[in-house]
């Protein structure tokens, strides 16, 4: 519990990748919006819709917590915080679900 | 001459009161003890404040785990038997064995439709020795419908049907067995007042009396 | 709890309680007597003012923590930033559960309105980008006060500002007007409710979070933030990040599916 | 406090309402506001925050801290709360009267067509402002426990209350916004005229799964800080180590964990998907065994001890009575089957009203009078406490053991009628409330007299080795010894 902590690692928090980085990130995420617009007008069955275009609002989610919120600088300790909420989300998210699916 | 038990009650009953003995067992086991330890080891006067260490630094993994092991036996066991009952309730035989009765429950009474459309209101009559459906439902807000003298109770909410089967007992010499359906879910201000006399007859009465109901499609006086 | 008045009065401050009642006659005008509404509203806003002047935001930060403290396992995170991630993760759970209860009764309900034809795809792509280089923005400023460049601070602060106005704007100005002359209003069941809620709610995050900024372009302009100290700053790009990765999932989940 | 008074006095009147059959003392409508203003205010307004205020003072002085992490926000909160418990009973002062549904506002029971007054509505926002206040103070409490430690208070050392306070804090953080995700939706319902929960495509279920996903973890918030007072108070008073004290914060932490995965326990009968009821009966009995790994721990604390019954000491020692037997009745309900005939009776009101009511209370008594020379360098009259802690105790389970017994009587009933044969057990249970309630009152009197009297205490009057007590934050006596898993052990040792 009580380990010596490196000290290089004490300004995690105040590191930060290039500017081009930043501006990479965000014509990718402009680039993936676009394309959930356009797969959304392609024919095809709902549900893969469904699948494909959240996962791509996922990565996104992940694109921007990881390099706008500085996630991916911080250490996975802090990055606890939001995964545990997103866990316990999921969570209900499936009970839930099963009591609709299933319900009889 | 005693009305006798259901049989889901008489089940009911029985693992009730072997939980409630362990239960109870468990109580007085904890308590006791605590209590034992609180008189024996009260401070006395003059008593020197130092007290011996007994090896209590060392971790008590062992003493938890046996704890743990012990009820969770005991858990498992007793949950083993609730589950061989559960399904009495809430998986009754098939509807061709059965007599299927919608309720629909309202503020502030309860609506029983028999399978021939047949209507009673604040009321049920259902015959003996017969597997019953109540398919429940509810027209506005959240109702119970609950039958404590059987042990069973389901919610009846709006937009949905849940299914409670029971099984009626034998009328054993009664003329006819009468028991009390009950809102179990606060559901406005009359909801002390919402149950409904449930009244198990001979069949053929039953079947008689239901065939008038559709000759005559009246519905008997609300309670 | 008196404990609570202790540490009031020890830091004799009447704002909590300004804000506080502020908030409670809101409420109590919002669900009794709208004019009451507006008397909190009032309150509240002349507090957040009164905060902007003497920057009494700051002092809402902690004391910081001095170095013999045990902050195993979060040495590198400073006590704000730990308070608002504890903060995001309570919002992640709201809005999940918002998000929950959408799918709920959508899958309970059999029918629902194709979404691509209700709603205009094309505004909420616009605001999905606009939200984005809004995001862009927000960090920039932070890069550009950590390299101590303060005019670049400025710059990025009042884009982000803007853009969230646009956002604001879209939303509130175009697409909710056109889809409630499609008859398509907040009473007209649970396609509606679920949209105009979540939406709704998504906007007054917005709005909050413009607030925020509002309020670090005024620090940066009167008191000014350094290469040093800009807590402030990326604190709110925090949740202004946040707010963004909300709309990521309600864009396609109203918009597009 | 305020609000224990009035939540208090609410009991009281249910229970005149129902002493005897086909009373009339409250009409029906009033009887379902009396019982949702209990449930609310004691539930929320009083055991939270009660412990919640004694944590404002006690954490930071068993971390040695100066004072939370943010102080403004804590004023904040406090003043969020304070309002908004303020809003609620105001309520009751409104044309048509409060909210009528029960503390678990059922939907679709609590939208605007079934429970017009706008009243209830006002209930809704209080209780959302109350969500707000309560994340405010997590997200103040949490940050001061990690990150504000005096030196040498590691996490092994961290006090058990402290631990207890933090894994609360954090269950309400997670708790709540689910709770004010559903009371968003019902607001919008009831002010806006959207259809969530008056919608028939599941509505109500909805509000089920949001409301008990609050409600449950809600349980624990209440019960957890009363059990790290319950460990500090035997650990103090019986001059012993907490038995197996590592062993104890990971049961503390798996009940935290688990007890957000029990919820759908309060839905056995709503029908839906069986097997999904059974895991949940399973967890449900699984959160069982840490839980009674607390007890027993707890118990085992007293073995070869010295115990001085002062007042905390025997308020804890009723609270693990009532603890006990508030688990084990819980037990028996984690069973489908046997909740089929529980659910809605008044079975289940003696169930948490023994884990709430009891437990809670009477650990937060205790607390108090355990650090009241703490805080406020006062001593209380100790014969008078125990005098109204024998009269309290015998009061609360003349009050909520026959409960037990009115197995088929329904909950919330404003009044029932004579052939039910539920009279009798409801007089007693009346006379237990109109011994259970002066009790508490006195007790609370008596902690005011002690201001009136100011005869300071000493500055460790129970020679406590914790370290809020003797202010010792550096660990170094236990530096030789942090392998050891139990510091008051060594302590024991060198006394």
């Amino acid at each position: 519990m009580d380990v010596p902590f490196p000290t290089l690692l004490l300004n995690l928090g105040e590191k930060m990748p290039g500017i081009k980085l930043y501006i990479g990130i965000w014509l990718g995420l402009v680039v993936a919006t676009i394309m959930e617009v356009v797969i959304r007008s392609l024919p095809g069955p709902a549900s893969v819709f469904l699948t494909i275009i959240l996962l791509i609002a996922g990565v996104k989610a992940i694109a921007i917590s990881l390099y706008y919120q500085n996630l991916r600088y911080e250490g996975i300790r802090l990055a606890t915080l939001p995964l545990a909420a997103i866990i316990g989300i999921v969570f209900l998210a499936v009970s839930a679900g099963l009591t609709i699916t299933m319900g009889m | 001459m005693p009305q006798p038990i259901p049989n889901s009650t008489a089940d009911w009953n029985n693992l009730f009161n072997l939980s409630a003995i362990i239960a109870v067992i468990a109580v007085v086991i904890v308590i006791g003890v605590m209590v034992f330890f609180a008189v024996k080891y009260r401070e006395k006067k003059g008593q020197s404040k130092f007290i011996p260490q007994i090896g209590l630094s060392r971790s008590r993994a062992r003493e938890a785990v046996i704890f743990a092991s012990i009820s969770i036996i005991l858990l498992a066991s007793l949950t083993v038997a609730s589950y061989r009952l559960t399904p009495n309730a809430r998986f009754p035989p098939p509807v061709s064995q059965s007599l299927v009765i919608d309720v629909t429950a309202y503020q502030w009474n309860f609506k029983f439709t028999y399978p021939n459309g047949a209507q009673t209101i604040g009321e049920c009559y259902i015959p003996a020795n017969k597997s019953i459906i109540f398919n429940v439902t509810s027209s506005d807000v959240m109702h119970n419908f609950g039958l404590m003298d059987f042990r069973v109770k389901i919610d009846a909410i709006p937009g949905r049907y849940n299914v409670i089967g029971v099984t009626t007992p034998s009328l054993d010499g009664n003329s006819q067995l009468n028991y009390t359906i009950r809102c179990y879910e606060l559901c406005g201000s009359i909801h002390s007042y919402m149950m409904a006399p449930l009244t198990i007859m001979d069949p053929t009465v039953f079947n008689y009396w239901l065939a008038n109901q559709t000759a005559t499609n009246a519905t008997l006086p609300g309670g | 709890m008196n404990d609570d008045e202790h540490t009031e009065k020890s830091k004799s401050s009447y704002m909590p309680l300004i804000i506080a009642s502020g908030v409670a006659i809101f409420l109590l005008g919002l669900a009794i007597y709208i004019p009451v509404l507006v008397a909190g509203l009032i309150i509240i806003v002349a507090a957040v003012y009164k905060m902007f002047k003497d920057g009494a935001a700051e002092k809402f930060s902690g004391t910081k923590e001095t170095p013999e403290e045990e902050t195993y396992p979060l040495e590198s995170v400073t006590n704000e930033k730990l308070g608002l991630w504890i903060f995001l993760a309570s919002e992640i759970l709201i809005f999940g559960s918002l998000i929950i209860a959408y799918a709920y009764v959508r899958v309970n309900s059999g029918s629902w309105p194709i979404a691509t034809q209700t709603h205009n795809v094309f505004l909420g792509m616009t605001n999905t980008i606009i939200l984005l280089t809004s995001s862009l923005a927000m960090i920039l400023s932070l890069y550009a006060i950590r390299q101590g460049n303060v005019k670049g601070l400025k710059i990025g602060l009042g884009s982000a500002f803007a853009l969230g106005i646009a956002f604001l704007v879209i939303k509130l100005g175009f697409e909710w007007p056109e889809l409630i002359s499609k008859g398509f209003t907040i009473t007209s069941g649970l396609p509606a409710s679920t949209y105009y809620v979540l939406t709704g709610l998504h906007a007054v995050h917005v709005a909050v979070g413009l607030v925020a900024v509002g309020y670090l372009i005024f620090r940066a302009y009167s008191l000014g933030f350094t290469s040093s100290k800009h807590i402030a700053v990326e604190n709110v790009g925090l949740y202004w990040h946040f707010v963004d990765i909300v709309w990521m999932f309600l864009f396609p989940l109203f918009y597009l599916i | 406090m305020f609000f224990l008074i009035v939540a208090g006095s609410l009991g009281m009147l249910m229970r005149t309402q129902l002493a005897t059959p086909n009373e009339n003392f409250l009409n029906p409508f009033t009887y379902d506001q009396v019982v949702t203003l209990h449930g609310l205010l004691m539930i929320l307004w009083v055991l939270t925050p009660l412990a919640a205020g004694l944590a404002n003072y006690i954490v930071p002085l068993q971390i040695g801290a100066k004072d939370l992490t943010f102080p403004r926000l804590n004023a904040t909160s406090y003043w969020t709360y304070l309002f908004s418990g303020l809003l609620l009973v105001g309520t009751v002062f409104l044309p048509g009267g409060s909210a009528n549904t029960g503390w678990t506002l059922y939907a679709p029971l609590n939208t605007i067509q079934f429970s017009p007054q706008p009243g209830a509505t006002l209930a809704i926002l209080a209780l959302a402002l109350f969500a707000v206040s309560v994340t405010i103070s997590s997200i103040n409490f949490i940050t001061t426990i990690v990150k504000k430690r005096a030196k040498g208070v590691t996490w092994t050392r961290l006090p058990i209350f402290t631990w207890s306070i933090l894994m609360t804090m954090a269950l309400a953080l997670f708790a709540f916004p689910p709770l004010a995700a559903g009371l968003t939706l019902l607001t919008t319902d009831r002010i806006f005229g959207t259809v969530f929960f008056s919608s028939t495509q599941g509505g109500s279920i909805l509000w089920d799964e949001l409301f008990w996903f609050f409600g449950h973890p809600e349980v624990y918030i209440v019960v957890l800080p009363a059990l790290g007072i319950i460990a500090e108070v035997f650990m103090t008073f019986s001059k012993r180590p907490l038995f197996a004290r590592k062993i104890f914060i990971a049961e503390l932490a798996a009940v935290t964990i688990l007890s957000v995965g029990v919820w759908m326990h309060h839905m056995f009968t709503t029908g839906v998907n069986f097997d999904v009821l059974q895991a949940f009966s399973i967890t449900t009995m699984a959160i069982s065994i840490p839980f009674e790994g607390l007890v027993v721990g707890l118990v085992l604390t007293l073995y070869k001890s010295r115990i001085k019954l002062s007042a905390p000491m025997l308020y804890c020692l009723a609270a693990m009575f009532t603890v006990t037997l508030g688990g084990v009745t819980g037990v028996l309900q984690a069973f489908p089957v046997l909740d089929y005939a529980f659910r809605g009776t008044y079975w289940i009101v003696g169930h948490f009203h023994y884990v709430m009511a009891g437990t809670a209370l009477f650990a937060l008594i205790a607390g108090l009078y355990y650090w009241w020379p703490k805080i406020t360098k006062r001593k209380y009259n100790e014969s008078f406490a125990k005098i109204t802690f024998v009269i309290s105790f015998i009061g609360f389970n003349a009050l909520y053991f026959p409960y037990f017994f009115l197995l088929d009587m329904p909950r919330r009933i404003a009044t029932y009628s004579i052939l039910s044969g539920w009279a009798s057990l409801n007089f007693d249970a009346t006379v237990g409330a109109f011994i259970f309630g002066p009790a508490i009152l006195l007790t609370l009197l008596n902690l005011i007299l002690s201001y009136r009297k100011n005869e300071s205490s000493e500055a460790n009057p129970w020679d406590s080795k914790e370290m809020e007590w003797t202010g010792d934050y550096s660990g170094t006596a236990e530096a030789s010894t942090t392998k050891d898993n139990s510091i008051q052990s060594k302590n024991g040792d060198k006394s």
